[in-house]
Parts: C-alpha cells; sequence; structure tokens
C-alpha cells in the first residue's frame, strides 16, 4: 500500500502536475503556431512576465488573499492576464505586425520572435534581478493536503490543484472557443488562408490581437500557477520552454487538445522515466523465488538522463503520427 | 447611374504595373463578363477592384461612392463578394464551416442561406462536415461560390467560376448567376468558356496586357471576328 | 494494340470516403483515352494512385505490364510516367523557365559531386537543357513571363507552364488533370494540335481529365466515364454524348451541350 | 576573435545548405558540433597509457562486440517480413531483442565504465594529428546525420524540427554523463592545435594561422558549394524545397535527396564545430547549451540571407560581432544612461546597476536582431532568383 | 602609472545571482588600494567582461578581449571551473597573465599546465566533500541519499563526498545527477526517495535547482533531513522555503579560517555595504587584494615577473598583511621587506600547482539564516 502510495505521489500526481504546467504553456504556444504560423519562442518570458505582473499586484494589494482564503497571487491572477494580455499585444505591434506587414516568412517571425526574448530576458533581469522570490504575501499560507491512507500520504498542495483545474478549463474553454464561436472560427479561417479571410470580411487585425490577448492571458495565468508551486525566477519559465515545444507539436499543432494530450505525455515520461520500479516489486519480496533479487535501483534510466527521455518518446510518437497525437497543421 | 465603375485604373504588385488603364461600368442588374488571353490582368483587374492590391491611379466608385483602395474586409459591407480564381476554399475548415465564413459579417441568421447552397449544390451536403481542402476539384469551386453568396451581395464578383465544374455544374452556375442577376444582383466575372459567358452577358470587356482591347454588349462582341479569332477560339467550327 | 495502363480493380478509401470504388479500365499504348465523369468520381483519385502519389488501398495497376502498385511517384516518373496536376503545383519560388528546366531526368549535374568537379560536362548539358526550355516557353507563350516567379504568375498561366513540363521530356504516358480550365480557348487550339503531334509523332500515350467537351470530341478516343468512384461506361464520344445514363449524371440539360 | 567567427561562418554555411537549400529545420545541430568535437578529442587527444594498460579496452571490446551482434539480430529481426513473419510479430520481436542488446550493453558496460573512470579518468585519444580529427568529427556527424535523417526526414518541418532537437539533445546527454568516454563534466583540455600554440609561436602569429586554416576552409566550402548551388543540383533542391509533391512528380527522389542535403550539412556542420572547439581548447560537453547556441546561428543564416552562401557568411561574422560587442555596448549606454540621470534629476543609480547592465548584454543583441531584420526582412544579402536572359 | 585589473564572471547565466557580489568584494579591494594611496604612484582599476560560466568559448573571448584589448595586468575570475580552464589555456597562458579564480573548485583546475600563472583562493571540492562526509557521520547519518547538479562543481563534489563517506563506513543510498534549470523535481526526489535514505544532500546552487529540490522534498515529506555544499549556502534559502522550515539544514563554507583577517574583513565588508558573508566573496576580495600587492611587489604593470612575485607576497615568512592594510603593505614592499597576505579567506599559502589549503567551515540553519558552527578540522 505504502509503495502505491508513493507511485501515486511521484509518478500519477507529479507527472499530472508538471504535465498540465507544460500544458498550460503548450496551449498558448499552440495557438499563436496555429493561428499565427510560427513558433514563439518569448512564450516562457511572457509567462515569466505574467507571474511578475502577479507580484506586483501582490506588494500592491498584498491582503487580498486572505479576504477570500486563497493565495493573493491567485486571486489577482485574472488581472495579472489582462496586464499580460496587454503586453502580448503591445508586442505584436512594435515586433511582429511591421513584419506580417512586409509579408515575411515564417522562419523570419521565429528568428524576431528569438530576437524579443533575448530582450524581454534582459529587461526582466534589468527590472527584476536575477534572484528567487516568493509569490507568496506574508499572510497567505501555502496549503499542502496530506491525505493519509495508512502510511505513507498522499501529498497535493493547492497551488497544484489550482493549476490543474486551470489547465483543464483553460484547454477546454479554448477549444470550444475556435471550434464553436464566430471570432474562433474567423481565427483559423485566418490561418487558413489570410486573403479569402479578408475578402469574407473578417479583420485580419482584429483576429491577431484577439489571438495576442488569449495567448498572453493563458501564459500569466501558467507563469503564475508555476511560480506558486515552485518559485519566480527570470529565468524559470525560460527553461521549460524546450518541453512546453515539445508538448504543443507532439499533441499537434493547433490542437489544444493536442497541448493537453502532449503536455502529459511528456510530464508522465519524464516521472515514469526515472521512476525506481523496485519500490513496487518489493511488496512482493516474500512472494518471489529465493533466486530472484529485487535490484535497489530498477528504472528505466539513470537520472542524469531523464531529459532525453521525453525526447526518446518524441520521437516515437512523430513516427508513429508524423503530424501529432491530434492531426496538427502543417506549415508550409 | 452605373452600380460599379472602374475608371482607367492603374496598378500591380510592387513591380511593373499590371494594369494599364481598364475601365469597366455595370449597371445595377447587369451581368458583366471579362474575357482575354491569360496574364491579360483579368483577375488582377478583380482584385484591385477588390482592395487586394494597390491602385495607383484611376477611379472605382461603387454605387456613387469612391471605394478605390478600400480594404477587402470593408467592402464586404459595402455588398461586394468576390470568389478568387485560386485559394478559394479554407482548406481545413469543414464544408459547412466555409460558408459560414461566408456569412461571417451577418448578424442575423443564415442558416437558410446555408441549405439554400445545399440545394444549388448537392454534393456539399453530404460533405459539409469534410474538410474543404479534401474536396476535389469541382466541389471546392462549388463551396468556394457558395461562400460568395453567402452576404446576398449586391455585387458578385466570379473569377472563372465555371473551372473545374462538369457540364452539368457549369449549366447549373450559368443559371444561378442569371437567377441572381433577375433578382437585382450586379454580376462581374471573369469567364474562359467565354461563348457561353458572353452569351447571357449584358455587358463584355477584352482585356489584354492590361488594358481594354474591346468593350460592348456580350452579342457584339460575339459576333465580332476579331474577337472571335483573338480571344474565343476562332474559327466557325466551335460556333 | 496492346495496353500500357491496366488498372485492375482499384480501391482508393479515405476514412469513410470510398473515393475509388473496384474500378478496372486500361489505356492502349498511343492512344488519347479521355477520362471525363462528374465531380468528385474519383478521377483525380485514379490519376493519383496511377502516378504513386499514393497507393491503392486495394487491386493492382500495371504499366506496360509491369505491375506498379505502390511505387513512389518518382520511381513512375523513371518508367516514363508524367502527370500534371489539378490544382497547379509549381514550383512558386523558381521562375518561370527554371520550373521547365528543372523536369529532365538524370541530368549529370544533379548528382553533387559532378556538379561540383566536372563543370565542363555539366555546363554542356546544361546549354542543351537550357535550349529546349526556351522553345517550350515560347510554345506556351511564356515567354515574356520566363524569369518571372512562378508563384506569380496567372491561373491560367500555371496550368500552361503544367502543360509545359510534358514537353520537357520524352515520357511514354502523359497524365493530363484538366489542363484546359482557366486556359484561354485560342491558346488551347494550339496546344490541342501540340498533344496531337506529340502522340502522332512521337508515340506519346496520353490520358486526359478534362470537362472540356470540344476538347474530348477533339482529343481522345475512346472516352471512359467514371461516376461514383468506378467506370461507368466506355466508348467513342459520340456514343457516350448520347447515353442517356450519361447525360443525367454529367451532362445535365447545359447549355453547354445545347450549343451542339 | 575571428577564428571563431569564422568558424561559425562554416557552421552557419552547413545550416545554410540544409535550411536554405533544402528547408530542412535542422534546431539539432549542436548536437552534430558536440559529436564532431568530441571526435576530434578522441582522435587527436593524447594517448592515455593507463587506461591501454588496463582492463579497460578489453572489456570495452566485449560491449562493443556485444553490441554489433545485437544490432545485427535486431536488423535482422526487424527484416523478418521478408520470411513470411507477420508484421505485428515482427515489431514485437524487433523491440524484444532491442531491449535485450540495451540491456546486456548496459550490463557489460557499466563495470567497464566503472573500472576505467577509477583508474584511467577515460579513455583518452589516440594522438592523430588534428586535421585528421576534424575529418573524423565531420564524417561522424555526417553518419549521424544520416541516421537521425532515416529517422526524421519524412516529418515536416515543425515536426522535424522537434525531432531533431530531440535526438540532439540525446546526443549531448549521453556525451556530457558517459566520463569514461568523454571524462563529462570534468571537460577535457587543453585540445591540440592544427598550427603552432601561441606559446609556440607567440598569440598573433598562431591565431593567424589558425585562422588562416579556417579562411581557407570557408574559401574552398564557399566554391563548391556555389558550383553545386549553380548547377541543376542546386535547382533541383530549391525544387524539392518549393514542392515536394510536384517535385516527386518530375522524379526526384525527395527523401533521398533531402537526406544527401542533411548529410553534407551536418559534415559541413561537424567540420565548424570541430574546429570551434578545437581553437578554444576545451572540450566541455555542457557548453553545448541547447538554446542559445542553437539560436545564435539560426540568427546569423537567417539573417545574412537563408539560400546565399555569402549571406551566411556574412551573417556570421556579423551576428558574432553583435554577440561580442553586446557587452561593452550595454555598458556604454548604461553608463551614460547613468550620468545622464544623474545630472538631470539627481538619481541615485541603483548599487548593481552595473552587473544589471552586463545582463542587459542579451537585450542589446535581441534588440540587434529584431531591427536587422525588420528593415532587411529577406536578410542582408538575400536569396537571388536565378535568371536567364 | 595607472594599473588595470579584469574580472571574468557568469554575469549572464547559471550563476548570474552568485557573480554581483563577488564582483563587489572584489572592487572593495580595488576601493581599499586606491583610498589608501594608489598602486605604482598611479590608480588601480578594474574592468569586467561577462565570461557566462557554461560557455567554454564566450569565455576564452572574454578572455581574450581582457589580455589583448583592454591589456590587463592580471586577471580574477573566471568563476567556474570549465570556463577557468578555457579562458586559461586559450588567453591568459598564452598572453603570459597572471589569473586567479577566486572560486573555482573543480579538481581539474590543479592539473592545467599553466606555466605557474594559474592560481585559486579557493580550496578544490575535493576536500569539501571529505570535510561534509566528516560532518554527516559525526552528526550520525549513516545513510544518504546525494543528488548533484550535473556539472563539474556538482560531479566532483559527489564523488568526493561520495568515497569519503563510504570510506568513513556509510552508506551513499543514492548518487544522482540532476540538470539545473527545471522547473520540477519531483520525478528526480522520487528516485532518490525510492533509496530509502533520510537524509539528503543537495550539491546544488541556492538561486537554481538547489532551493526547488529542498522545497519539492519537504512539500512531499520525502526527506526529514537536508545538507548542502557551498553552493546551498544563502540566506535566500531559508527566505525562499520560510522561516523555521529549514532549521538544521547543514552547509558547508569554503574559506575563512578565523585568522585576524577574516574579522577584519567583516567589518571591511560591512563599511563597504557589502554582505561579508557572500560565497566567495572574501576568496575575490583576496584574489584581487592578492594581485595589487603582486604588482606593487613587481613594481610595474607589466606581466613578466608576477607570478613569482605573487607566491612571494602570499607566502610566509614575512610580516603579516591583512585585508585593508595596502598602506602598511605598500610601506613595506617600499622598504624591501619581505610580506605575507593572510586573507580574509585565509593564510593563502600556494602549492605547487597555486592551490590553496582548505579551510572549510561548518553551516547551520537557523531561524532566518544560516549560522556559522565552526572550522572542520
Ligand atoms: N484526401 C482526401 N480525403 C478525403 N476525401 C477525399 C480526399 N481526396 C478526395 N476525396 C474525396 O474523394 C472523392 C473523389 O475525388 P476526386 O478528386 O478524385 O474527384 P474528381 O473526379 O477528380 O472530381 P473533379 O472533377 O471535381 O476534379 C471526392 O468526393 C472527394 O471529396
Ligand atoms: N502576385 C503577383 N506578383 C507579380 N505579378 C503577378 C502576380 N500575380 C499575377 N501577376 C502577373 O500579372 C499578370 C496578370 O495576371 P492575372 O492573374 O491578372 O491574369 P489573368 O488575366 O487573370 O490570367 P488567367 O486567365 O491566366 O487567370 C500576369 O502576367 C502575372 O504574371
Ligand atoms: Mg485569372
Ligand atoms: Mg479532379
Amino acid at each position: 500500500m505504502n509503495e502505491l502510495v508513493f507511485f501515486l505521489n511521484k509518478v500519477v500526481i507529479a507527472g499530472l502536475i508538471i504535465g498540465s504546467v507544460y500544458a498550460l504553456g503548450a496551449v498558448g504556444v499552440t495557438l499563436i503556431f496555429g493561428i499565427l504560423r510560427f513558433a514563439h519562442f518569448p512564450h516562457g518570458d511572457m509567462m515569466t512576465a505574467g507571474a511578475f505582473v502577479a507580484l506586483v499586484l501582490l506588494w500592491m494589494f498584498p491582503g487580498v488573499g486572505a479576504a477570500v482564503g486563497l493565495p493573493t497571487a491567485f486571486v489577482l491572477m485574472p488581472i495579472a492576464m489582462a496586464v499580460t494580455a496587454l503586453l502580448a499585444v503591445g508586442l505584436d505591434r512594435m515586433f511582429y505586425r511591421p513584419m506580417r506587414k512586409s509579408g515575411v516568412k515564417p522562419v523570419v517571425m521565429v528568428m524576431t520572435s528569438i530576437g524579443v526574448m533575448l530582450m524581454m530576458q534582459g529587461l526582466l533581469r534589468l527590472f527584476a534581478g536575477t534572484g528567487t522570490r516568493q509569490l507568496y504575501a506574508d499572510t497567505d499560507d501555502k496549503d499542502i493536503y496530506r491525505i493519509p491512507l495508512g502510511g505513507r500520504d498522499l501529498v497535493i498542495t493547492e497551488p497544484q490543484l489550482m493549476l490543474f483545474a486551470t489547465t483543464i478549463v483553460a484547454v477546454v474553454a479554448l477549444h470550444m472557443f475556435l471550434t464553436r464561436s464566430r471570432m474562433g472560427k474567423a481565427m483559423r479561417a485566418v490561418s487558413d488562408n489570410p486573403d479569402l479571410a479578408r475578402v469574407s470580411g473578417i479583420s485580419i487585425d482584429h483576429v491577431v490581437r484577439t489571438t495576442w490577448l488569449i495567448a498572453g492571458a493563458l501564459a500569466a495565468a501558467g507563469g503564475t500557477l508555476l511560480a506558486l508551486d515552485v518559485t519566480l525566477k527570470p529565468d524559470l519559465s525560460y527553461n521549460i520552454i524546450l518541453p512546453i515545444f515539445a508538448a504543443a507539436i507532439v499533441g499537434g499543432v493547433g490542437q489544444p487538445y493536442g497541448a493537453i494530450a502532449g503536455g502529459l505525455l511528456v510530464g508522465f515520461s519524464e516521472t515514469l522515466a526515472v521512476f525506481n520500479w523496485s519500490v513496487l516489486l518489493r511488496p512482493m519480496r516474500p512472494y518471489l523465488p529465493e533466486f530472484i533479487e529485487i535490484p535497489a535501483k530498477l528504472a528505466f534510466v539513470p537520472t542524469e538522463y531523464k531529459i532525453v527521455v521525453p525526447f526518446f518518446i518524441l520521437i516515437a510518437v512523430l513516427i508513429w503520427r508524423p503530424t501529432g497525437l491530434f492531426k496538427g497543421r502543417v506549415n508550409n | 447611374m452605373p452600380l460599379l465603375e472602374m475608371t482607367n485604373i492603374h496598378g500591380g504588385y510592387g513591380g511593373a504595373n499590371i494594369l494599364n488603364g481598364v475601365s469597366i461600368a455595370i449597371e445595377a442588374n447587369q451581368i458583366g463578363v471579362i474575357v482575354g488571353p491569360n496574364g491579360a490582368g483579368k483577375s488582377t483587374t478583380l482584385k484591385a477592384l477588390f482592395g487586394l492590391l494597390t491602385v495607383s491611379e484611376g477611379s472605382i466608385v461603387f454605387d456613387g461612392k469612391t471605394v478605390t483602395n478600400m480594404a477587402p474586409e470593408k467592402l464586404v459591407l459595402q455588398g461586394l463578394s468576390y470568389v478568387p480564381q485560386e485559394f478559394n476554399v479554407f482548406p481545413t475548415m469543414s464544408v459547412e464551416e466555409n460558408l459560414e465564413m461566408g456569412a461571417y459579417v451577418r448578424r442575423d441568421s443564415f442558416r437558410h442561406l446555408i441549405d439554400q447552397v445545399y440545394d444549388y449544390f448537392p454534393p456539399l451536403k453530404d460533405k459539409r462536415r469534410q474538410p474543404a481542402g479534401e474536396l476535389s476539384g469541382g466541389q471546392r469551386q462549388m463551396v468556394a461560390i457558395g461562400r460568395a453568396l453567402m452576404t446576398e451581395p449586391r455585387l458578385l464578383l466570379l473569377d472563372e467560376p465555371t473551372a473545374g465544374l462538369s457540364p452539368r455544374y457549369m449549366g447549373e452556375i450559368f443559371d444561378r448567376i442569371i437567377a441572381v442577376n433577375k433578382a437585382g444582383v450586379g454580376i462581374l466575372m471573369v469567364e474562359q468558356n467565354a461563348r457561353q459567358a458572353l452569351a447571357l452577358a449584358h455587358r463584355g470587356f477584352v482585356l489584354a496586357g492590361g488594358q481594354n482591347r474591346f468593350t460592348g454588349t456580350g452579342a457584339e462582341l460575339l459576333a465580332d471576328p476579331e474577337v472571335a479569332k483573338s480571344f474565343l477560339g476562332g474559327g466557325a467550327d466551335h460556333a | 494494340m496492346p495496353t500500357i495502363i491496366d488498372v485492375q480493380d482499384v480501391s482508393k478509401r479515405f476514412g469513410n470516403v470510398l473515393a475509388v470504388d473496384h474500378c478496372s479500365l486500361s489505356v492502349e499504348k498511343g492512344s488519347i483515352t479521355g477520362l471525363i465523369g462528374p465531380n468528385g468520381a474519383g478521377k483525380t483519385t485514379l490519376f493519383n494512385m496511377v502516378a504513386g502519389a499514393f497507393p491503392p488501398s486495394s487491386g493492382r495497376i500495371l504499366l506496360d505490364g509491369e505491375d506498379v502498385t505502390g511505387l513512389k511517384a518518382h520511381e513512375l516518373f523513371g518508367r516514363g510516367l508524367l502527370r500534371t496536376f489539378q490544382i497547379a503545383q509549381d514550383f512558386s519560388n523558381m521562375t518561370a523557365i527554371e520550373n521547365l528546366m528543372m523536369v529532365p531526368a538524370g541530368q549529370a549535374g544533379e548528382n553533387l559531386f559532378s556538379a561540383c568537379f566536372r563543370r565542363g560536362a555539366v555546363l554542356r548539358e546544361e546549354a542543351e537543357v537550357r535550349r529546349r526550355a526556351e522553345e517550350v516557353i515560347d510554345v506556351i507563350r511564356l515567354e515574356h513571363v520566363k524569369n518571372e516567379r512562378a508563384g506569380n504568375l496567372s491561373g491560367g498561366q500555371k496550368k500552361l507552364l503544367e502543360l509545359g513540363r510534358v514537353m520537357m521530356t520524352k515520357p511514354r504516358v502523359v497524365l493530363l488533370d484538366e489542363i484546359a480550365a482557366g486556359v484561354n480557348r485560342t491558346l488551347l487550339n494550339d496546344l490541342a494540335a501540340v498533344v496531337q503531334r506529340l502522340n502522332r509523332e512521337e508515340g506519346l500515350t496520353f490520358f486526359v481529365i478534362e470537362h472540356d467537351m470540344d476538347l474530348i470530341a477533339r482529343l481522345c478516343d475512346p472516352v471512359i466515364v467514371m461516376a461514383a468512384g468506378s467506370v461507368m461506361m466506355q466508348g467513342p464520344m459520340s456514343q457516350i454524348r448520347n447515353d442517356p445514363e450519361v447525360i443525367e449524371a454529367y451532362f445535365g440539360g447545359s447549355p453547354a451541350v445545347e450549343a451542339h | 576573435m575571428l577564428v571563431e567567427a569564422s568558424c561559425y561562418a562554416i557552421i552557419a554555411l552547413g545550416l545554410t545548405i540544409q535550411w536554405g537549400y533544402a528547408g530542412l529545420f535542422n534546431v539539432g545541430l549542436m548536437g552534430f558540433v558536440a559529436i564532431a568535437a568530441f571526435t576530434t578529442v578522441l582522435i587527436s587527444y593524447p594517448v592515455n597509457d593507463v587506461f591501454w594498460s588496463g582492463d579497460g579496452p578489453w572489456m570495452l571490446g566485449q560491449a562493443a562486440l556485444t553490441l554489433a551482434i545485437g544490432v545485427a539480430i535486431t536488423l535482422l529481426l526487424s527484416r523478418s517480413t521478408r520470411i513470411g513473419v507477420p508484421k505485428g510479430l515482427r515489431t514485437a520481436l524487433t523491440l524484444v531483442a532491442a531491449a535485450i542488446t540495451y540491456l546486456a550493453v548496459q550490463g557489460q558496460l557499466d563495470p567497464a565504465a566503472t573500472l576505467i573512470e577509477r583508474e584511467a579518468g577515460f579513455i583518452g585519444g589516440f594522438g592523430l594529428p588534428v586535421w585528421m580529427g576534424w575529418a573524423a568529427g565531420g564524417v561522424v556527424a555526417g553518419l549521424l546525420g544520416w541516421a537521425m535523417g532515416r529517422i526524421t526526414l519524412g516529418l515536416r518541418a515543425d515536426y522535424m524540427a522537434i525531432a531533431t532537437l530531440g535526438i540532439a539533445e540525446i546526443v549531448k546527454a549521453f556525451l556530457k554523463n558517459a566520463d569514461w568516454l568523454t571524462r563529462g563534466t570534468l571537460t577535457v583540455s587543453p585540445l591540440p592545435w592544427p598550427v603552432p600554440t601561441p606559446q609556440e609561436l607567440g598569440f598573433v602569429a598562431s591565431r593567424s594561422a589558425y585562422l588562416a586554416v579556417t579562411a581557407v576552409m570557408i574559401v574552398v566550402l564557399y566554391v563548391l558549394l556555389e558550383r553545386a548551388w549553380h548547377s541543376p543540383w542546386g535547382r533541383m533542391m530549391r525544387a524539392i524545397r518549393d514542392n515536394e509533391v510536384s517535385a516527386a512528380a518530375m522524379g526526384k527522389d525527395i527523401n533521398r535527396r533531402r537526406l544527401e542535403m542533411f548529410v553534407v550539412g551536418n559534415f559541413i556542420i561537424g567540420l565548424g564545430g570541430a574546429a570551434l572547439i578545437t581553437f578554444t581548447t576545451i572540450f566541455d560537453p555542457s557548453s553545448f547549451a541547447p538554446l542559445n547556441h542553437t539560436f545564435l546561428i539560426w540568427v546569423m543564416v537567417i539573417l545574412g540571407g537563408a539560400g546565399n552562401n555569402l549571406g551566411a557568411i556574412f551573417g556570421a561574422l556579423l551576428v558574432y560581432v553583435i554577440w561580442i560587442m553586446s557587452e561593452p555596448v550595454a555598458i556604454f549606454l548604461f553608463t551614460n544612461a547613468e550620468q545622464l540621470g544623474e545630472r538631470l534629476f539627481g538619481w541615485e543609480a541603483p548599487a548593481d546597476l552595473y552587473t544589471r547592465a552586463l545582463q542587459m548584454r542579451v537585450f542589446v543583441i535581441g534588440l540587434t536582431i529584431t531591427l536587422v531584420l525588420r528593415f532587411a526582412p529577406k536578410g542582408l544579402l538575400p536569396e537571388k532568383v536565378v535568371k536567364y536572359d | 602609472e595607472d594599473v588595470k585589473l579584469g574580472f571574468l564572471g557568469g554575469f549572464t547565466g547559471p550563476i548570474e545571482s552568485l557573480v554581483p557580489p563577488i564582483f563587489d568584494a572584489a572592487k572593495l579591494a580595488v576601493d581599499h588600494v586606491n583610498a589608501q594611496g594608489g598602486i605604482l604612484g598611479g590608480q588601480l582599476s578594474i574592468v569586467s567582461a561577462d565570461s557566462t560560466c557554461i560557455d567554454a568559448t564566450a569565455a576564452s573571448n572574454a578572455a581574450d578581449r581582457m589580455v589583448n584589448a583592454e591589456k590587463v595586468t592580471a586577471l580574477v575570475g573566471p568563476l567556474c571551473s570549465g570556463e577557468t580552464i578555457a579562458a586559461a589555456n586559450s588567453a591568459a597562458i598564452p598572453g603570459g597573465v597572471v589569473i586567479v579564480s577566486p572560486s573555482a573548485t573543480s579538481p581539474a583546475v590543479t592539473s592545467v599546465d599553466d606555466n605557474d600563472l594559474l592560481f585559486r583562493t579557493t580550496p578544490s571540492d575535493a576536500y569539501s566533500g571529505e570535510v561534509l562526509a566528516k560532518i554527516l557521520k559525526a552528526k550520525g547519518h549513516d545513510t544518504i541519499a546525494v543528488t548533484y547538479v550535473n556539472n563539474d562543481y556538482g560531479k566532483g563534489y559527489a564523488d568526493a563526498l561520495k568515497s569519503s563517506f563510504e570510506a568513513l563506513g556509510g552508506t551513499v543510498a543514492a548518487n544522482e545527477a540532476h540538470e539545473d534549470g527545471k522547473a520540477d523535481y519531483r520525478a528526480e526526489i522520487g528516485s532518490l526517495a525510492s533509496s530509502g535514505a533520510d537524509m539528503l544532500v543537495v550539491l546544488a546552487y541556492v538561486d537554481g535547482s538547489g532551493q526547488t529540490i529542498v522545497r519539492q522534498a519537504l512539500e512531499s515529506g520525502d526527506f526529514a533531513n537536508f545538507a548542502g555544499g557551498d553552493g546551498m549556502v544563502g540566506d535566500s534559502l531559508v527566505t525562499a522555503i520560510g522561516e523555521g522550515k529549514l532549521d538544521g539544514f547543514i552547509g558547508t563554507k569554503i574559506g575563512r579560517s578565523e585568522t585576524p583577517g577574516t574579522a577584519l574583513y567583516a567589518d571591511l565588508a560591512q563599511a563597504g555595504g557589502i554582505d561579508p558573508n557572500a560565497s566567495f566573496g572574501p576568496q575575490s576580495y583576496d584574489a584581487a587584494f592578492l594581485l595589487a600587492l603582486a604588482i606593487q611587489k613587481n613594481g610595474s604593470a607589466d606581466r613578466a615577473g608576477l607570478s613569482a612575485a605573487l607566491r612571494e607576497v602570499a607566502s610566509a615568512p614575512g610580516e603579516p598583511i591583512y585585508p585593508g592594510e595596502w598602506e602598511k603593505a605598500k610601506k613595506l614592499i617600499a622598504e624591501g621587506a619581505d610580506i605575507n597576505y593572510e586573507g580574509a579567506s585565509g593564510a593563502l599559502e600556494f602549492d605547487e600547482a597555486g592551490d590553496v589549503p582548505g579551510v572549510i567551515i561548518e553551516m547551520v540553519v537557523e531561524g532566518s539564516g544560516f549560522k556559522e558552527v565552526g572550522e572542520v578540522k
């Protein structure tokens, strides 16, 4: 039993959590990828920026959370999302729109986005320094639920629950939005064929703006929740941008459900890869014949190779399904 | 007063001008047909009218209002609708979504129009959930035309609407065009099936090298031996 | 006459759409065979399978007696089969003339080693290819836009470029998918003459999808009618035109037919 | 500094081939640089006698033999459909064989690795001349490219990007953690130079000599690539890049050609990488950071003008200069801003402004990139449309 | 004559938050020199460059610029071991420039073929590992799990810790690497926890993976006891995780034996507005101060002869000089007397290879931050 709880804690919950983080980042990436058709590298920094906005808000209104009984940063997150959404639109105005107007190829957009990413990194460090910070006001407390199950406890924390819930809501809402709403369909139309979209009366500027608003808001949510769960550092999201991209792509570019599938796939492959299976075997010790020895360590790969596993699985999935789990879009 | 009046249009895609003085005018309930050799600038003329390229000289007046270089999304609101020659569907969206996008600017209910399109083109009804990119060439063409009909425009621009359609649907399209026109919609189309098109045109325009070469009623152009020979595939054996 | 393309009981399924349904037909060597049928009948899909764009779900395809089912497009090209596309597939960032020059197979200069180290031979061959391309571009009347990016050509001009490729090499079989759509009729008459000449003088076999009945009537014998994924009938144009079933499915009561 | 720039130029040339010519989105290029660099170390680093006199070679040999047998069996099984084994069974058998091979090799390698690490540190090199190391580095990078290409070339651009990235990460993780082979994070240095070192020849002279070597490489590569590019080969490649469907219908074997491109490109990338690492004299597997360098080289290619060899070289030089100059520029901007602020508003600069200014170098780089791209969206030397008249 | 020193550090990159205080300490030494009459009759200045910590190429370049463009007399830094070796091999040694790293702790630095130009003011990790093993064993921890950041620092430290700890009769139940900079380490912690040990030794950086690992291990309740290397010793660890949650965390810190220099430096640092306890701050101060002394001793801003002068001013015998005592030292040098710098981080007696013998301080978390327990012998 203990062992099973251990498994739940270390594989299932951990995988779900990190998978949710990736998924929440990946929905934004996949949206921009699907509609504007380029890989938006500063997304990680947009997440960080969103979390910093939340931090600033937290300084301004430290008491809000205590009043509601939730972490202040979470309560203030909608405002942070709005601010970051505007920031995203501003970035587009300044950097991407001129490029789009001159009709550049997607790869040039990618390079521009790399430039923007570097600038954002510089600015974040300039204004926020390089240290780590907490997204908790003094009055907040990080609730940790330990659900006793006999021996070991099942551990889950408040921000993790919030993270998980937000991810599900965000992904489902986005999918509904894209497939059901008029604006959502217009967004897909623009990505399919911008000229024809204009001819149908769709304003590209409007669509692009909406895309950035959503992407910015999602990024802020992802960044804030991640920072609540871990810590806030200027390079936090920059370091997870790779798995986020992996999740977006393996899920299928432009597919919100793909993002969640990809995120969980990457998340679980990370936790499963290094999980020590002998933990689960140990209770069976009495029932096994003598000559079988249970090694102390029985994992797919040693922890130092952990980073390769998601990529390995990724490649395997792509060979099996060349455009991702959810049949993603193919850029030409 | 003409519904549409393009006077002496010049313009191009950034390099040398493609259009060197094109003039086109049609009345509110007329059908206008543009014919000419490949690369004459027919499609470019429609694009210029629809704000997809910059007009450097000349003026476009629609219904008394100057609309030169107006953005396409605004022109749609003015009551224009356009079927491009190429790339005229949203490939990853379903047939029905393509039609819905045609009605994007409408805030009222347009369900009946979708059903009407399915009536015109029964094959589409079976394929309503299929992505338009997976359709056959002719089926795509049907979607493209259906999409343009969704706004119930006052002026319909069609760039080779019958290309790729079987004779049966070609006939169907021409019938539809006549019917729509009878209901008071102006039509301006480019056609390579020029004889059939000119036969039902009130006004015909022959373009070559980005300029008007002949202008007249449809019947006049059909009767002109010079036009027939150089632009309509010539001789008596086809008449 | 011997058959060159032999389609035996071929089907193709896309998800739940059965695009081609147990279709069997054959094309005789040296003929210009027409393929007509309502929109969505499966004509292009059949071409795609014959030309190796994707394999059939079931059935066999023979080219000149050899089983070529499932071979890749480039392998089929190597066996003398050339096809054009209904929706023009140009090399949009290359100039019109380059679009033609890249067609001939097995150019010495296509080998990386030769390209780097055997300049002389490559240049000589290149001059020859170039001459040919200039000739072809004259025939399809694109000489004034030969240095234009193919992506910037007009719809009809792209179609002409498709046809121009046929004249760049000496294939054995050519599959033409609606080359007439969008091409000016005056020019089309000349091109039809070119097709006839190639057929007569060089022995090329043509297999032609077309909705332009004038062209079909002028060029093709026999004509195969496809409907709903399989062959409906086959015969000379005169016979097909009067077949009530075909009229119902294909011609309708259209003015296009009434004109005749 | 010019030497490094020239090495980057070589790498950029390799990438131009892949992206500019063939449209292959290779984001895993640091993996190729790393493996080429390692190969160079293996070939040219002085011989480690402790290793050769111990049990290490023998044990490694056994592991290699096991690996060879395992791979052979796996390959045979993967072909077993030919003798009528059903597909599902074949896949299962192949996977089982691969797993057994992995475990067996792992089992033999582990003790060997522990032994080598304990007694000899790592296996050292072969002490051969450096140019052989470079050539071998290029070849190994090319071979890896071949293997990788077989797997990933069927994918479309973005999907391929992430696959190449993945494989590169795997390669780097291996190099970083296989301490017995590469000394891992403990780094190998100093690496021998192909030309006399500064100690022997003096600073300027030896660097000039090195620069001469890389410059000659660039010129040779440039001439060859230009020739290829302006021949039917180049035309074919552009055709494949533009429209695969059509190129296949015109008889071009897309996959083979793209594989060829990928291999040749990676060979050149490997060459450049080997030269670069040799120059810095240290092989440090952790320094092939996943993103920054990859980006940088990509920016070089795009900024210079994809599909233009001169553009790639020029882009490499320019971006490298930006990269290096960004630091003084950032400091300059900041000290001026500080003084200005002091004079105008009596503003007291925070104490760590200076180090923050240094961190602003990334900002300066980013700004330059976006500005250049904004005003030259096709790169500074765009690809020329080939015209015949 | 004015003299210029160069400072190389990873202002960007994985240790970016550690670097500013280190640089500040070096600048403090320079300020002291200038405030007390300057050097060689002129002023001492220090210029810096970003060597990024992880990127050998960038480090070589930065060093190259220092040596060949800025024409510095000597170099303080770089800080990470890999970049130190790269900078030394590619620019400093060929240029004949003395290079003193305050914090390159990897054992590999010892073996660089350096013409006696490469020094460091910090002991090698090999020694730190040994000491930590001793502390842990003495506290009664017999089984430990170790996780280290996968670089030369972490690996070198972990290897030393493992072999010493096992030599003392303890069990290292798990010794696993992790990559820096990831958002989440639950999987790694799970793997460590499965070994059954209840003491987790984290050999990583406070502002990097170390903090996250400690936090997540605490939250999951897998480990009750924690220890860490010098990279983990920083008050930000406690502030970040929450006061009171980490009490008893065992750490080690390098340098700072209780020589008179230590206390002096603490005062000077406080007066200069910098944190006297910052990791590698004292070492950095010492590096800069020592170089200044050596240059003064050498009598010119030339590079030649500097390393010999450095050895002379640093080693016994001689009149002891403590941090901040520039005027005194200058006078003694002028008189031709032999001096011996006893620095903020220890006595600094360089051995053959340019290494210093280590002094390791045991640290423990109490309340809001780390407290020194005392030197470990
Ligand atoms: N990739 C695909 N996925 C799904 N259905 C497809 C796909 N390609 C074609 N189809 C369907 O198969 C049927 C046959 O298409 P095909 O293109 O062969 O028709 P066609 O005879 O060439 O028609 P047309 O004359 O209009 O060009 C059509 O109903 C089409 O919708
Ligand atoms: N995007 C573009 N950029 C530059 N030139 C263009 C572009 N599109 C078309 N052209 C050129 O403009 C000329 C006219 O093209 P247009 O499409 O108007 O011809 P068209 O009369 O419609 O011919 P078709 O009957 O073949 O469709 C052609 O010579 C073509 O090469
Ligand atoms: Mg046209
Ligand atoms: Mg078709």
